[in-house]
């Protein structure tokens, strides 16, 4: 069974995100003052083999805590899905 | 921004050190006391001082500003024997950077800084909040940066923790250099067991300025208002200060504080803004809230200026919701500056900044009574006297006694036989990483920015021209800490040595240090003797050399579960490069020049890469420092530059001689090789051809030059007295070598293979590969 | 004489340098601030190497935006001479006033070093100089200067000969020269259709005198100091 | 009403995407042979105020089109919850 695995990787929350501050300033300008608490992060989407869809995840958490994201200043969201 | 234009909160009675529990915050217990890294001592020279029990917010300003990073508890009276002095030191010590006076008006602000426990922590935003941080200190005295160093150390690249901690710091410090548009310059990178766990990232930035537009950051004028200027306050790094000042354990995982993350976008506008607030006039004073951020800025500008201040934290704008007043002073949120101004000059200052998309609030304003006063919504959270604030931190005199341990390997010789052959070790040591091209490091730095950049990372010193003017400044960052470690005396010595060499290589004067001290925890006897001895011998060389130290910086209590680092004084140099287009490159460029080593060979192996690499041996007695042939041979350099008589120099360091010889011959990884043939008949009778070869004494640079120059060159050096040795010819595709009765022959094709592939090949995949091995 | 107006962004850290070129051929250099609409009568802009917003999201996606664009665009639609170096090529990219898109190096890494290139054409305002073919050497120092847009759009860049500048595909001497980005066909820099409006992520600025170890990059400002406005027109015509 | 948008931007498909590469490299040599097709974009989380769901998603598409992803290079995705 293959699954299709998405994390989403964002910066803490309290930490500073230079990166979001500066696409929700562009945003008003361009006229969506609507727009608020822009944080960007990382989307990453691969394809795990794995016996069952607990396994699958099971697998991506430590591929996560291993590597995807880094525990010092991020949070990670896993999403699965059959395939 | 409203609360900016609202009026700062009157004063309290003047004099007053009155002072208020803030709602909510914890009673100051000795358990509390002790959370705040503070001793029995301090506490009783707080109670003291104050006449009465601190607040919870006043123990946090005494916890940040009496650490060991803001007090230089441990280490102000060895700081105090460096020459500090000069017809040229237009700022010593004690400002945020140390200020030369150079031809045309003009003046250099420089200074170094650690960024080490952030760094071991994230290396990424460690290292980058470091480069932030150095910058911020050299334009607040109106200085525009034009070079930024950094000198690093990590454990062994074969395990991959370490490789993580080396690829994330030297993205870190190129991501933020690079965006803010300050070339990299230089640097060092050297790897070594006693630094795994504990990496070493240090920063050294380099600015411009006309004289008459250096600024002090001394709050002064009664009435004047104190603005935040820059990004808002969060609740980053609280503590920042203290946790630089402990050892590095599990503990401190836990007592870690929130990572700071560096914004170079609001640094380059930073920048921008108060160069122009500064030389337009406008302000008074101006100080980066660096460590322990809003705390140290105000209470030490009050101090320089003898005055007092009076914040309000209610009025800082926050990123968060409900920060408290303690948390307010002491958060260390990157990209923030405080401002001076007069009254009239307010609402100037701030269209300045709103230019640069900048906040600029009042915050607080200087007051007559000397007192350090934080109010928060009409309530006196802190008032402590601001001077004894800043001056009476108990000083330490820690017990100095050499280990045994050092004593022994000094004297020790490598037990087991070389394993490999003469010629191969030279490959050995080519591919070692330490002495390898760190061409992986600085090809991710932005060394052209700026458009004045005369030579590039990759020989000796970097070059960097002064527009409009002829002149241009060196600038290296240098420190061997094998030999510091094996002799704290001579290894000191040693490393201003080559500092001031691999200045004088370009054919510039060395004209004054800035020193970043990295040693274990103070508090050993072994620790401090390293500490001690380390700065006897920067302090006689920079005497010889006539280079006072501007500034610096201590990091100690650089200690991992795996025990001290080696101890590590980086030495920052700059140095004078009369004319500009005089400059002298580090590599062989021309068939048939002549060869010339200069000074003399004994043969030194002690402490040498040859043994550490090949001979899997760290020992032996450091070749020692014969200061005086170091300042000659400086002065031969600069004056046969300056008559334009040399086509390259590059001075011998780690590896010895042949490394030397091997690295001018292999030249930039841009260009062709140009080999040469040499003999060393004769040049240094009755020393072993491995000490020959790969013996560290100091003082010794190789040079090449047209053979038109040949006889001026040796009439230069008599006058100087400086040991020279024709040794043949450039020319080839080889390395050809005569020692004694062996003859060598190195292809330079495979050779510069194996140095310029040596990092890159083992940092193929190390961004990827953080917790691995953790 | 040319007057030439270098736009500074918030975070534009090469626009000192770009002034300071332009002034060596004897231009009447000055700077234009993002938030201006006006370029002060300008013959060519020049929009200049950095981080414009930090390159926060895209390189270029955010200073695109701004004010002063629309009159890049208008000055670039009636033919006027525009340069983009590095964060200004990407900047031209994300306004559509050239084709393709600048994204992370293949390497991964920022890169920061002289490279070899082919000066692929002289008819542009900033390469008249150059002999067609002429092989220079300048200085890149960029994280995001991989060129890539759709076969069609490379297809049609090769075509009418809009490739302006590439890397050489190896150089003598060094193994570790070429292509620092993994550049489709490695293309260094671009033009419009017309053949004003011109992006390179090289830095011509950073190079355009013997003390700075390399001065081809002289050629780019001489030949903007040198250009008619007619010239660029009979060119095209002539095609 | 406010909405959380979550936007996800990943590399148009069949570009190179290096940085996956990387990833998916690095994660074999840590033990995850089982992962494959590794892509890494950008992950974008905002609140808009909009009178509903329907409003809210258009402005996202607009601000999508308009900024947040390059439609030369990248496709994107959103994901609109209450709030
Ligand atoms: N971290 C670094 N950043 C920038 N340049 C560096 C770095 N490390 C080494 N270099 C450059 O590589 C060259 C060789 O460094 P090093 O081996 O320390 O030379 P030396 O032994 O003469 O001090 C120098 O030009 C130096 O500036
Ligand atoms: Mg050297």
């Amino acid at each position: 069974m293959t699954y299709r695995v998405n994390v989403k990787v964002m910066p803490r929350a309290g930490l500073l995100d230079p990166q979001g501050q500066a696409v929700e300033h562009a945003l008003s300008a361009l006229g969506f003052e609507e727009a608020a608490g822009v944080r960007i992060g990382r989307a990453i989407e691969l394809e795990i083999a794995a016996p069952s869809r607990a396994d699958a995840e099971a697998r991506a958490r430590q591929m996560c805590d291993k590597l995807l994201a880094n525990p010092v200043t991020e949070d990670y969201l896993l999403r699965i899905e059959e395939h | 921004m409203e609360s900016g234009d609202r009026e700062v909160t009157g004063s309290a009675v003047a004099g007053s050190t009155e002072a208020f529990a803030f709602p909510g915050e914890r009673p100051v217990s000795s358990e509390v006391v002790r959370e705040h890294n503070l001793n029995e001592l301090e506490y009783e020279r707080i109670l003291e001082l104050l006449g009465r029990q601190p607040t919870l917010t006043e123990l946090g300003v005494f916890s940040a500003l009496w650490s060991e990073h803001c007090s230089y508890k441990h280490s102000k009276p060895v700081l105090k024997t460096f020459p500090t002095t000069g017809p040229h030191v237009v700022q010593g010590p004690g400002e945020n950077a140390g200020v030369l006076r150079l031809p045309d008006g003009w003046a250099v602000a420089f200074k170094i800084e650690s960024h080490n426990h952030p760094s071991a922590v994230e290396p990424y935003q460690g290292a980058a909040t470091g480069v932030g941080g150095i910058l911020r200190d050299v334009f607040t005295m109106g200085a525009r940066p034009v070079a930024v160093l950094n000198s690093l150390r990590f454990g062994p690249l074969d395990q991959p923790r370490n490789r993580y901690l080396f690829a994330g710091v030297v993205r870190g410090v190129g991501d933020y250099g690079n965006c803010v548009g300050v070339p990299t310059l230089g640097g060092e990178v050297d790897f070594a067991p006693g630094y795994t766990g504990n990496p070493l990232v240090n920063a050294m930035c380099v600015g411009l300025l006309r004289e008459d537009h250096l600024i002090r950051a001394a709050a002064e004028g009664v009435g004047n208002v104190l603005l935040a200027v820059g990004a808002r306050t969060g609740r980053d790094g609280i503590h920042g200060a203290s946790f630089a000042s402990e050892e590095l354990s599990e503990k401190s995982e836990s007592r870690r504080p929130q990572v700071q993350v560096g914004d170079p976008f609001t640094e380059k506008l930073l920048l921008e803004a108060s160069l122009e607030l500064i030389t337009s006039d406008l302000i008074v004073a101006i100080q980066d809230m660096g460590a322990a951020g809003l705390t140290s800025s105000s209470a030490e500008m009050a101090a320089r200026g003898g005055v007092g201040v009076e914040i309000d934290t209610g009025l800082v704008p926050t990123r968060e919701e409900g920060m408290t007043p303690y948390e307010i002073l002491l958060s260390e949120s990157q990209e923030r500056m405080l401002v001076v101004a007069t009254p009239e000059r307010v609402a100037e200052v701030r269209r300045v900044c709103e230019k640069w998309e900048l906040a600029a609030t009042p915050v607080g304003r200087v007051t007559d009574d000397g007192i350090f006063r934080v109010k928060h919504q009409g309530l006196t959270v802190a008032a402590i006297p601001g001077q004894r604030l800043v001056d009476d931190c108990p000083i330490y005199h820690p017990e100095a006694r050499e280990s045994e341990e050092t004593r022994y390997r000094r004297t020790a010789l490598p037990s087991l036989p070389p394993s490999v052959n003469l010629d191969r070790a030279l490959e050995l040591l080519l591919d070692s990483p330490g002495i390898a091209s760190k061409r992986w490091v600085y090809e991710q730095y932005d060394s052209s920015v700026q458009a004045s950049t005369v030579i590039h990372p990759g020989g000796d010193a970097g070059v960097l021209r002064v527009p409009g003017t002829a002149f241009g400044l060196a600038v290296t960052v240098d420190c061997n800490a094998r030999l510091v470690a094996l002799d704290p005396y001579e290894g000191g010595k040693a490393a201003v040595a080559e500092a001031a060499r691999n200045v004088a290589c370009t054919g510039a004067r060395p004209l004054g240090v800035t020193d970043c001290l990295n040693f274990g925890n103070p508090e050993k006897p072994e620790v401090f003797f390293q500490f001690r001895e380390a700065c006897r011998g920067i302090a006689d060389a920079c005497r010889v050399f006539g280079t006072p130290v501007t500034g610096g910086n201590v990091s100690f209590y650089n200690e991992s579960p795996t025990g001290a680092v080696d101890p590590t004084p980086t030495i920052g140099m700059v140095g004078l490069l009369a004319r500009a287009d005089r400059r002298v490159t580090s590599f062989f460029d021309r068939a048939g020049d002549e060869v010339l080593i200069l000074g003399a060979t004994r043969g030194a192996l002690g402490g040498s890469a040859y043994w550490a690499e090949v001979r899997g041996f760290v020992g032996g007695a450091p070749p020692p420092v014969d200061l005086e042939a170091e300042r000659r041979l400086q002065d031969f350099l600069v004056e046969a530059a300056a008559q334009g008589l040399l086509r390259s120099a590059h001075d011998a360091s780690e590896g010895g001689l042949l490394v030397a010889l091997a690295e001018a011959a292999m030249g930039r990884p841009y260009a062709a090789t140009m080999g040469a043939s040499l003999d060393l008949e004769g040049y240094a009778p009755g020393v072993e051809v491995d000490g020959l070869l790969y013996g560290e004494d100091a003082g010794r640079v190789v040079v090449s030059a047209d053979p038109a120059h040949r006889d001026t060159l040796l009439e230069l050096a008599g006058r100087h007295q400086v040991p020279l040795f024709r040794a043949g010819r450039t020319g080839g595709s080889r390395l050809e070598l005569r020692a004694g009765s062996r003859v060598f022959s190195w292809v330079l094709e495979s050779l510069r293979k194996t140095y310029f592939e040596a990092i890159p090949r083992r940092m193929q995949y190390a961004d990827a590969e953080r917790s691995a091995g953790e | 004489m040319r007057n030439v107006a270098v736009v500074r962004f918030p975070g534009s850290n090469s626009d000192f340098d770009a002034l300071r070129a332009a002034e060596a051929v004897g231009a009447k250099a000055y700077f234009v601030w993002h938030r201006d609409t006006d370029l002060q009568g300008a013959d060519v802009v020049i929009l200049p190497g950095g981080f414009s917003y930090g390159d926060y999201l895209r390189a270029g996606a955010i200073a695109r935006f701004s004010p002063v664009m629309q009159a890049v665009q208008r000055h670039a639609a009636d033919g006027g001479p525009v340069l983009g170096i590095c964060n200004g090529f990407q900047i031209l990219c994300e306004a559509h006033l050239l084709p393709g898109a600048l994204l992370r190096n293949a390497g991964l890494h920022f890169v920061s070093k002289p490279v070899d290139l082919v000066v692929e054409r002289n008819d542009t305002p900033f390469t008249a100089a150059f002999a067609v073919g002429a092989r220079i050497r300048l200085p890149v120092a960029h994280g995001e200067g991989r060129f890539l847009a759709t076969d069609d759009t490379l297809r049609m860049l090769e075509a009418e000969g809009r490739v302006v500048l590439r890397y050489v595909a190896e150089t003598e001497g060094s193994p570790w020269q070429p292509n620092p980005n993994g550049s489709a066909a490695h293309i260094a820099g671009i033009r419009n259709a017309a053949g004003n409006v011109v992006g390179i992520m090289p830095h011509p600025e950073r190079a355009d005198e013997p003390v700075l170890g390399l001065a081809d990059g002289r050629g780019f400002f001489t030949s903007m100091a040198a250009w008619k406005p007619q010239s660029l027109t009979e060119k095209v015509s002539k095609r």
